[in-house]
């Protein structure tokens, strides 16, 4: 039979697609031969944005540069602001902010587990995994007012101290999420079917993955170790112990392998910052929002996200408000060349499967 | 100090020995900041990503310094191995910034390159697919120069809701609390505004 | 006319409305099962009922030729003729028995007929999606018709009819049931059944992740409405057709409705904890155990 | 279609169609805006709003209601309206977020939209930035007495002042190559 090439727009309106974006497919067959991402959907004009506010009133703007996990972006801008002007931030600060990436990078698993399972048609997981990550969203709605976008980490330290019996809560939850795990084990990671699935699937050359920009765990299902969280530690992860999990082969199966031990760390990592908390001041006073000037300087910060390596470069000209603040999240390179490259040659069905194990997130990419 | 930053120093004085005329600095542990020729930053990422081991594209940034009137390309790239970073600055000319692609060196540099085409304008010669990005059919001035006001544009174009008569400036509430009087540039953008 | 012929007309009516009402209340259940395998609560049994009567109060239905229109016609013709033909009580005047010989041979005809009617509509859209969900809902249907014809044809050897009623007359008392007779047969026909069913694994022909709806794409309103109406009297077609083979079939309503309500909790509970297969890997499942199975239960009968 | 009832028949014809509408919302799976992220836990074992017949439908000819999740930026903004279009009557949005009230935080984006009611006719809208999931289901609440009273009416306003939302699509949208709005 003599195959004809068709062309297939998957989105931006399509279940599979992970937020608003498009993939062009063109296929003979059920093998894509091109793809071709288009974004912009999302295009919110952030960073113009921000050159039109004042350094405080740009932290509610770039917790929403990627909604499923927030922190790091207001983490991002409270170190690089920190940076250039050379604030000091006391330890407790550190510890708590820790906490809170940590927690965001939880729900942020449990959101991709939910993702990934629902791309191949499990749908009973994002049920279970999305209502546990509710627990997770409940802890920051008490810590910081906001279920989703948290506003927490300001420069200088973060915003309000923990609330009384804090620790104890998290912990709960913490050992609930341990327990589930062995749920989600069951269901998904051990489950036959999803190795079949994933096995082989959505490859990335080992070689090629650093030129090609990979960055987090898409580059440690690579057998390639790198975490900033080990090569550049910011606040305290020098002081914590945990371990960065590597697999190979470079596929799906990988990935998501990378990110289960993940979870696994992240839950110990919590817990030793519940344990090793220190008292003390958790803010360091800035003056007044409305006429604090930074010091004109240039700085880029990163902070390992739960989809890799998340940079913000920032100028300041000594004005009241930055000069140009830049996010660099792990999907503008994972969501358009990467995918696009690695899409060539795999089958229609997997589309949204790779997608969803490469963390692509629209509104990152375009901001 | 200075032994922690062995492996930076060492870094610096290669560049400085192959590029004489870039200006190296060390702003911290993990990062060198280099000043470059326009001409010369095709023959430096090549140095960096060939001989020095420099593989990992982080990031392209612009910066549009107005007054000055130049454009400033940002590029940072990581070693794995030594897990440095350099910053490596040119400046282009405002009215015409025009510069070669680097697409042979990373492929990702692709989307970098046509998202500072379209944001900023700049053209990046041999690129061969400078096509919309981002935005879907626009017209006018690159939307993130400095010189486009994007308040004016939305006002322009968009219908927009009409405030509350008793809206109040949330600016006048913290002067209040913080007892401090609001800064001349607040001012400007709290009554430009709100009208 | 005599009393018995208006019973006969009666059950022809009364047939396929219990086959919608007990297909979408099955549909119903179905979701609070599986709502509640999810850690929630779940929809009200009757949900899928208001569902189809709001699809068929759409106000408007686009429709991309006439294709379109015999899609689901085809369909629902299809399932209730299936049906018509499919005993669903033991030697009962009002519940349709038009079982004749060969009845067997020509249900599995006429249960393709409905899909290949769907094809050709959906052909039609001229969407992309439907396009590739016809041809996987096609290639799935060459997977599962083997091993299901392999099992067919072994029972058809075993007891030399092609009538399920006779099959039925043969499995009288407990111990006779033909999933007890020929084991081997009855696990190749229930490994097709899943495949049958389309629930994960096996659902590629719907898969929303990758293809929106499959076929459905383009269809809304009363096409979908009267989709789902065929798709639940099929539902219900298939279950007593198994129920019939390999259970014995039901002398009376309550038996029937636990005997297919149980095998229907099969791909069901299968497909709540399942993902799903990719087209070539389901095909493979299916020429796999499952015809080995059917080929072990002709070669035990021949031999 | 429009059968000759006597008007007490009408009446209860009625009365069952909206009680199926009310009680059977099909959502379209579209994320347009960052407000997507609290549509799975809306939908999710722990608000599940399975149960009031709110669930996802995969294509616009399936769907009931378009749930604008947020700000729209002009690209965007098209293939909303391409989607609304392919819907079938009759068929509701739901404006979600305060970026579609007024802006919301984007009041000075050069590539978002404010005021979402003038390009597509909205029955209900969510205010929050974001709204909880509780706010959501409230919403739809809302939306479902909106239609028992039978005044979700947008799709007929929409084509009756079609040239009035053209002419406001079109403003925006320099490059309009869209198949004609005829069903």
């Amino acid at each position: 039979m003599r195959e004809k090439e068709t062309t297939i727009y998957l989105g931006p309106q399509h279940p599979g697609i992970t937020g608003n974006m498009m993939v062009k497919l063109k296929v003979t067959g059920d093998t894509i031969v091109r793809a071709e991402t288009h974004v912009g959907y999302l295009h919110r004009a952030f960073e113009k944005l921000m050159e039109a506010r004042t350094w405080l009133q740009c932290f509610p703007i770039v917790c929403r540069i990627c909604v499923p996990e927030p922190d790091p972006n207001e983490e991002n801008l409270s170190r690089v602001i920190e940076e250039i002007e050379g604030r000091e931030v006391p330890e407790r600060a550190k510890y708590i902010r820790v906490l809170v990436l940590e927690l965001s990078r939880l729900a942020t698993y449990l959101l991709w587990m939910g993702g990934q399972s629902g791309s191949m048609g499990l749908y009973t997981m994002p049920q279970w995994t999305v209502g546990d990550r509710d627990y997770i969203l409940d802890l920051f709605e008490q810590l910081t007012g906001g279920r989703v976008y948290h506003m927490y980490i300001w420069p200088g330290g973060v915003r309000r101290d923990l609330p009384e019996g804090f620790g104890d809560k998290v912990l709960k939850v913490m050992d609930y999420l341990e327990k589930r795990l062995k749920d989600y084990d069951d269901l998904l990671f051990n489950n036959a079917l999803f190795y079949k699935r994933a096995k082989g699937v959505g490859v990335i050359d080992k070689n090629k993955a650093q030129e090609w920009g990979v960055v987090g765990a898409p580059l440690r299902g690579c057998g390639i170790k790198h975490d900033v969280r080990i090569d550049e530690p910011y606040e305290v992860y020098d002081k914590l112990n945990f371990i960065v999990p590597t697999y190979e082969g470079g596929d799906v199966w990988a990935r998501a392998m990378v990110r289960r031990q993940e979870f696994e760390q992240s839950i110990s990592i919590v817990r030793q910052v519940i344990e090793n908390m220190p008292g003390g001041d958790f803010y360091n006073k800035i003056p007044n929002p409305l006429n604090w000037r930074v010091p004109p300087g240039d700085a880029y910060v990163k902070t390992e996200s739960a989809r890799g390596e998340f940079g913000y470069y920032a100028v300041s000209d000594g004005s009241l408000k930055p000069r140009r603040v830049h996010a660099r999240g792990p999907a503008y390179v994972h969501g358009v060349s990467l995918l696009e490259r690695i899409l060539q040659g795999a089958n229609i069905a997997d589309v949204s499967f790779i997608m969803n194990s490469l963390g692509t997130c629209p509104p990152e990419i375009e901001r | 100090m200075e032994v922690k930053l062995q492996v930076e120093n060492e870094i610096l004085d290669k560049i400085k020995h192959t590029f004489h005329s870039a200006e190296v600095s060390i702003p911290r542990k993990q990062r060198v900041e280099v000043k470059l020729r326009n001409d010369l930053i095709h023959p430096f990422l090549a140095y960096l990503k060939d001989t020095l081991g420099f593989k990992h594209l982080s990031h392209i940034s612009t910066v549009d310094w107005l007054e000055e009137k130049e454009i400033e390309l940002v590029y940072i790239v990581m070693n794995y191995d030594n897990l440095v970073e350099v910053i490596a600055k040119i400046r282009l000319d405002r009215e015409k910034p025009e510069i070669p692609t680097l697409r042979e060196f990373w492929p990702q540099v692709e989307t970098y390159e046509r998202e500072i085409h379209e944001m900023y304008g700049v053209n990046f010669l041999g690129h061969g697919n400078l096509t919309d990005f981002i935005l879907e059919d626009w017209e006018g001035i690159p939307p993130m120069r400095r010189d486009f006001d994007t308040v004016k544009y939305a006002k322009e174009t968009y219908f927009n809701r009409p405030g509350r008569e008793d809206a109040q400036d949330v600016r006048t509430t913290i002067t209040k609390k913080s007892g401090e009087e609001i800064p001349e540039l607040a001012k400007v953008y709290s009554v430009r505004h709100l009208e | 006319m005599d009393s018995s012929t208006w019973i006969k007309i009666l059950g022809y009516i009364i047939t396929p409305i219990t086959a919608f009402v007990v297909g979408v209340t099955y549909g119903g259940i179905v979701r609070v099962i599986t709502a509640r395998v999810q850690n929630r609560f779940g929809p009200p049994i009757t949900q899928n009922f208001w569902d189809i009567i709001k699809l068929y109060s759409k106000k408007t239905a686009v429709h991309h030729g006439l294709m379109q229109h015999w899609g689901p016609i085809f369909a629902i013709t299809a399932s209730v003729t299936s049906l018509f033909f499919i005993p669903v009580l033991k030697d009962s005047p009002l519940w349709l028995n038009n079982s004749f010989n060969g009845d067997i041979i020509f249900l599995l005809y006429m249960m393709v007929f409905g899909s290949l009617g769907m094809a050709l509509g959906a052909g039609q859209t001229g969407n992309p999606n439907s396009a590739i969900g016809v041809a996987r809902g096609l290639a799935l249907m060459v997977g599962y018709e083997v091993p299901f014809v392999l099992a067919l044809v072994a029972i058809m050897i075993q007891f030399k009819t092609t009538s399920i009623a006779e099959l039925m007359a043969v499995q009288d008392g407990f111990s006779n049931w033909l999933i007890f007779q020929s084991p081997f047969a009855f696990i190749a026909a229930i490994l097709a059944f899943l495949g049958m069913m389309h629930y994960a694994p096996f659902d590629v022909t719907f898969a929303p992740a990758e293809i929106a709806s499959g076929p459905a794409s383009e269809f809304g309103g009363k096409y979908l409405a009267l989709m789902q109406t065929s798709g639940s009297i099929f539902t219900f077609a298939k279950l007593v057709l198994f129920t019939d083979i390999f259970l014995g079939g039901a002398g009376d309503l309550v038996t029937l409705i636990v005997k297919t309500f149980l095998l229907y909790m099969i791909p069901v509970l299968t497909g709540i904890v399942n993902p799903r297969y990719r087209t070539e890997q389901a095909i493979t499942f299916f020429w796999k155990w499952p015809t080995v199975f059917g080929i072990i239960a002709i070669l035990i009968v021949v031999l | 279609m429009e059968v000759s009832y006597d008007k007490e028949s009408r009446k209860i014809v009625q009365a069952i169609e909206r009680f199926a509408r009310k009680h059977s919302l099909w959502v379209l799976a579209y994320g347009t805006g960052c407000g997507a992220i609290e549509v799975p836990p809306t939908m999710t074992s722990r608000y599940d709003a399975e149960r009031f017949g709110i669930r996802g439908a995969a294509t616009p000819r399936q769907a009931d209601v378009l749930l604008i999740t947020g700000y729209l930026s002009v690209k965007t903004l098209k293939r909303v309206i391409r989607t609304y279009e392919q819907m079938q009557d009759p068929k509701y949005v739901i404006g979600f977020g305060s970026c579609t009230i007024n802006g919301g935080m984007y009041w000075d984006s050069y590539n978002t939209i404010k005021l979402l009611d003038m390009y597509i006719p909205v029955d209900v809208y969510i205010n929050g930035c974001m709204p909880r999931p509780e706010a959501v289901i409230s919403g739809f609440i809302e939306l479902q007495k909106v239609i028992a009273e039978g005044k979700a009416e947008g799709a007929r306003k929409y084509k009756e002042n079609l040239d009035w939302y053209r002419a406001n699509q079109q403003k925006i949208i320099h490059n309009w190559n869209m198949p004609d709005y005829n069903w």
